[in-house]
């Protein structure tokens, strides 16, 4: 049993290890091990010339990483809270995707940027967002959302591997949580397969990051009152893996989604879309537990109203079993 | 400029020892679990902010980051207020939306302080650019870090700056690290160059002080306010300093060489200004007075009330 | 009858004409009156003291715009293309939409952010983005895309009076078709209201900018089939009148999105999945007529192949009344 | 530095022929309606491309810009595909994908020429990191516009580019505009300086060139060239240049003083060269050759097939 930011900064040892083209750029992860502790004796192990202290100075260092890509390298960049991706939108949102298209398919760009984000830790308004989602409307990069450590590190070991851009984010809350970690280039995670955390017969829970761990407590509970909840950790937004969770709801009839963001422009209401669009039958509408629309406030009350809890989540479940 | 008066000098040495008992407060109610989040606190850097601050007029808008405690209690900030923002409760400054780094009273002139680097320098420009078109005597002040002058807002607001002519003053508290680096590993500068030295790049004045120094930040800050008032254009000023605490509350500031804070400390700003007015004397006493209001301010925001979703609700937009 | 390009034109000169804290802020708007001439004469008529020419660094001058509007003024910032809104992103939605809240409502933030983006023009992938929905999890921004004439002018005057952060799209497809427009400060479009642009009975199709337009000319000619198509101009995305097109899904029972966007992520799978979360009664499963997902080339056959040309919208419409 | 030989100056003068008179092409079959979207000619600004280039060795990268077509023609672009990308075709150098926006060549070391502003400034500052890192003997050669000095990606690469002494090239084309607007009335510099002055800001070494002058900009970026390889840093060069036709297609640079599209005109990088070379009375000759070279390959391209949607979706991912 390790710790999810453990499995994080395995992977990237892991990756480094198995292909000396891979290199971290970031702020304070070189001789600091980071400020989240994911790259921890990494710049010793691979020294100077391959994790790089950066400074503040996301858009230029996600634009360098491409530079870098381009030319033969793979490049791993964290930013540190997803609040501060605005800052490289244009860069990751703009660049990293395009580069290679307008080429007509002459060049790749194999960047891994990524970011840790999510709520609980009373940052406030600017330091804890998911921004799992933010990426949607941008075709052309892969995203990923670790739901466990074992998604931890083998999403990240398939980003890294992967031959085109990938946003991978995990949660702050998540970093402490141990679970089973089986390492091995063998384990790299199957890019847009999402992953059944937990089978059940009479509903489907869709979650990512920390409510995937929210969504199997609530399950846990809800056994005892007979309520046998399959919970699907969607694990990518990009590619949205569609087929597993249309298949989970044919056979359950019922759809609940767990997101620790805003209902709207959220990969739930885009994979609720897509099954209503397919003509999904289901025997009750689909609900969508997301945040209340209002901004994330550091005041202990506040952000525990909003963070959708294990409680909101077995309400949901209970209401669509009615 | 007209020298500062014995009694803004006295002032400044108070309010540079609330500025300090205040964020030895916050750590103290820290560890008691009263404080949500984290904390980034200033002592050591109390002159830059004190100083800096009693150069200005009671109209001019303040700017600062998250880690802007000094500047809140410099500019006068009711201490309760203070302490409740803090706590994340409802009598807080902000309401408790802010905390810790969000703590500002806009009636002060404090418009932001945003978490996010270099963000407040564009909005400053803006400021100080309102001020230029309603022809004000006001300027805009904005302090942020060292770390903060290698992000593209930091080059876009300054060239802005300059070329409009904006009545906006620039403080860089040069800290000497951002976060866990020292500053000349993240900033290309020519060799030995101050970070000042940067507002050459768009023909803007500059200045480099010791930002232990009260009277000297003060000084540079008055001369700047009167240049960007008379329509002269904006200055980067680079006040030398240090954070006696590590980043943010988990850091124990592994990465400093050893003695460097002492040697810092040698330097105290209080110690400094105190020598300078000859209230060396007075210290201990100021301290204790000023301890019990400390004190007394904590514990009455401790009983704060803390606040609704339907007030945040309110918060978010204006009618 | 005049342009839309005119519309925005007008709605900027009498909002100037209105309020004299309202400026403009933008490249090359002011001596040359705007690459798109939506500026054209109001440099002359309201002078260099609200009509600036900026550098090109958008973030910094949206930074700018936030300052202003803290300390009394109105400014109206115009982005040229919205594949640039990227490069001001952490203006936009981490600045503009938080500072308020933030401060426990102390301040406000009225900033009108413009933006002109859509396909059709052969700019390829860096430049033909509508980018309405960019914003939608940046929750706090109000956001505004015009379909007609009269929405370019209306929606623009709402923004610049609401006295919080809007974003304002509109097309460049649009810019030069005509439509009747009438001005003055009481034709202020109202915030979050979206317009049936064609009343029907049949079947209820949502669409948004360019859309608006393919959609009527759908409509007309399933007019003659005998299919009676209401059209909705969605014209807010936030807030999103899910209340209108709820009350017309309820007359029609069929539901077809038309969007020059991706689907996920998108204004339209946030309406699906509200209509469906709602259990709103469909007598067919919804359409959404979205880009295909590929990034746009400038090739002429391949961009008329990405954005929804009114035949698609019309077979659509066939499928859902099937 | 060794003086450039015979044979390159006079295959220089040829190629700043070539690129004048495809960018002459480009325009007549934009008219024809030939060309989809739009067009940013260089004409004028031959020699800072040529002279640049000229000083590359063959695994060089290059990045540019929207306006790119001297750099792709200078780096030996074949001349069908170069019109075809132009017209959206599937014979075209990126299949039609890019357009005139975006006419690389991988295989050339053109890495890449995005339509956003200062965008190329980082990634030229990563390629330069890879060969720094691989210890080549190798660099990224960047060309931007004046008016991206004034975006954050300027600042924050340049910084990075020094501080990690990334193996690039900086090269600002000063064509004395940014789309409709005086560079001056933009960029805020002390009086009178150059664009350049701004790598002073990161201790980066800087030069300012006649951008007329193909031998002096090949000399400024072969120095430059030196310096990086040997690890001593980036250089910003700004090649002072002008553009004989307006920012795209439809603007008729009205914004222009009477007089100074002559003036310039007068100071043809062309007719500059072939004087330098003893050639004037060869590029009749020359021009009428390559005429007949850019008819036919336009020509060609014009019977390109268009690309298919599945093509494209074959673009979007590598495997
Ligand atoms: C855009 C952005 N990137 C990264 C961070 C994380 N961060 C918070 S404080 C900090 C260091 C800032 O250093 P400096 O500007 O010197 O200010 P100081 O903390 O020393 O006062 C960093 C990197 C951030 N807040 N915003
Ligand atoms: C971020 C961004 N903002 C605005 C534009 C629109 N734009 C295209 S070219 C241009 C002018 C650039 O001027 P300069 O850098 O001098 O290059 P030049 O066109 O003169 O070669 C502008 C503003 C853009 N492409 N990207
Ligand atoms: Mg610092
Ligand atoms: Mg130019």
């Amino acid at each position: 049993m390790i710790t999810y930011r453990e499995a994080i900064r395995l992977a990237l040892d892991d990756a480094m290890a198995a292909d000396e083209t891979v290199l971290l750029l970031g702020e304070d992860i070189a001789k600091a091990g980071g400020p989240f502790k994911t790259t921890v004796g990494l710049y010793e192990k691979y020294g100077a010339e391959r994790v790089f202290d950066t400074p503040i100075a996301e858009n230029g260092f996600c634009g360098i990483a491409l530079g870098m890509a381009l030319t033969g390298l793979r490049p791993v960049v964290e930013i540190m809270f997803s609040d501060f991706l605005p800052t490289a939108f244009d860069a990751i949102a703009m660049e990293l995707p395009r580069w290679r298209f307008m080429s007509g398919g002459q060049t790749s760009a194999p960047v891994t940027v990524r970011a840790s984000g999510g709520g609980g830790g009373r940052f406030g308004a600017q330091t804890s967002s998911t921004g799992e989602s933010w990426f949607l409307q941008f075709y052309g990069l892969m995203v990923a959302a670790a739901g466990s450590p074992q998604g931890a590190y083998g999403l990240l070991r398939a980003a890294i591997a992967h031959n085109n851009p990938v946003v991978v984010f995990d949660h702050k809350a998540m970093h402490l949580r141990k679970g089973p970690v089986v390492r091995g280039d063998d384990r790299l995670a199957e890019v847009g397969k999402a992953v059944v955390a937990r089978p059940g017969a009479d509903v489907t829970v869709v979650a990512s990051l920390l409510m995937v761990h929210r969504s199997l407590e609530a399950a846990e509970a809800l056994a005892d009152e007979g309520i046998d909840v399959e919970v699907i950790d969607i694990s990518w937004l990009r590619p949205l893996d569609v087929d597993t969770v249309a298949a989970s709801v044919a056979r359950t009839g019922r759809l609940v989604i767990a997101e620790e963001q805003y209902h709207d422009g959220g990969w739930g209401s885009a994979l609720i879309s897509r099954l209503a669009t397919a003509g999904a039958p289901l025997a009750a509408p689909p609900v969508a537990v997301s945040m209340p629309e209002v901004l994330i406030s550091h005041s202990p009350p506040l952000e525990d109203a909003m963070i959708p809890s294990t409680e909101r989540i077995a309400d949901a479940v209970r209401s669509v079993c009615r | 400029m007209t020298a500062p008066t014995p009694e803004a000098l006295r002032s400044w040495l108070e309010q540079m020892i609330l500025v300090r008992l205040a964020e030895d407060k916050v750590m103290e109610i820290y560890m008691q679990g009263l404080v949500p989040g984290t904390v980034h606190l200033c002592q050591g850097q109390e002159a830059a902010s004190v100083g800096a601050i009693g150069a200005l007029g009671a109209d001019d808008w303040v700017l600062c980051t998250y880690r802007g405690h000094h500047h809140a209690l410099a500019r006068g900030m009711d201490l309760e207020a203070f302490f409740a923002e803090i706590m994340g409760r409802d009598s807080g400054a902000c309401g408790g939306m802010g905390g810790s780094s969000y703590v500002v009273d806009a009636s002060l002139g404090m418009i932001g302080s945003p978490a996010i680097i270099g963000a407040g320098i564009p909005v400053a420009t803006g400021a100080g650019m309102t001020a230029r078109l309603r022809g004000e005597d006001r300027i805009a002040m904005c302090f942020f870090g060292d770390g903060a002058c290698n992000i593209g807002a930091f080059h876009e607001a300054l060239n802005m700056a300059q070329l409009w002519r904006s009545q906006v003053v620039f403080c860089i508290e040069n800290n000497q690290y951002g976060e866990y680096t020292p500053f000349r590993d993240s900033t290309a500068l020519p060799p030995g160059a101050p970070i000042a030295h940067r507002a050459t790049a768009y023909g803007m004045a500059h200045a480099v002080v010791d930002g232990q120094d009260a009277v000297a930040v003060h000084e540079s800050v008055a001369q700047a306010r009167a240049r960007a008032v008379a329509g002269d254009g904006p200055t980067l000023i680079e006040a030398q300093t240090y954070r006696y605490r590590g980043h943010s509350r988990t850091d124990p500031g592994a990465y400093r060489p050893a003695g460097e804070l002492d040697a810092w400390k040698e330097r105290d700003p209080i110690g400094i200004l105190a020598e300078r007015i000859g209230a060396t004397g007075a210290v201990d006493e100021i301290r204790e007075r000023l301890q019990r209001e400390v004190d007394e301010a904590a514990d009455r925001a401790a009983e704060g009330p803390w606040p609704t979703l339907e007030q945040a609700r309110g918060y978010v937009f204006a009618d």
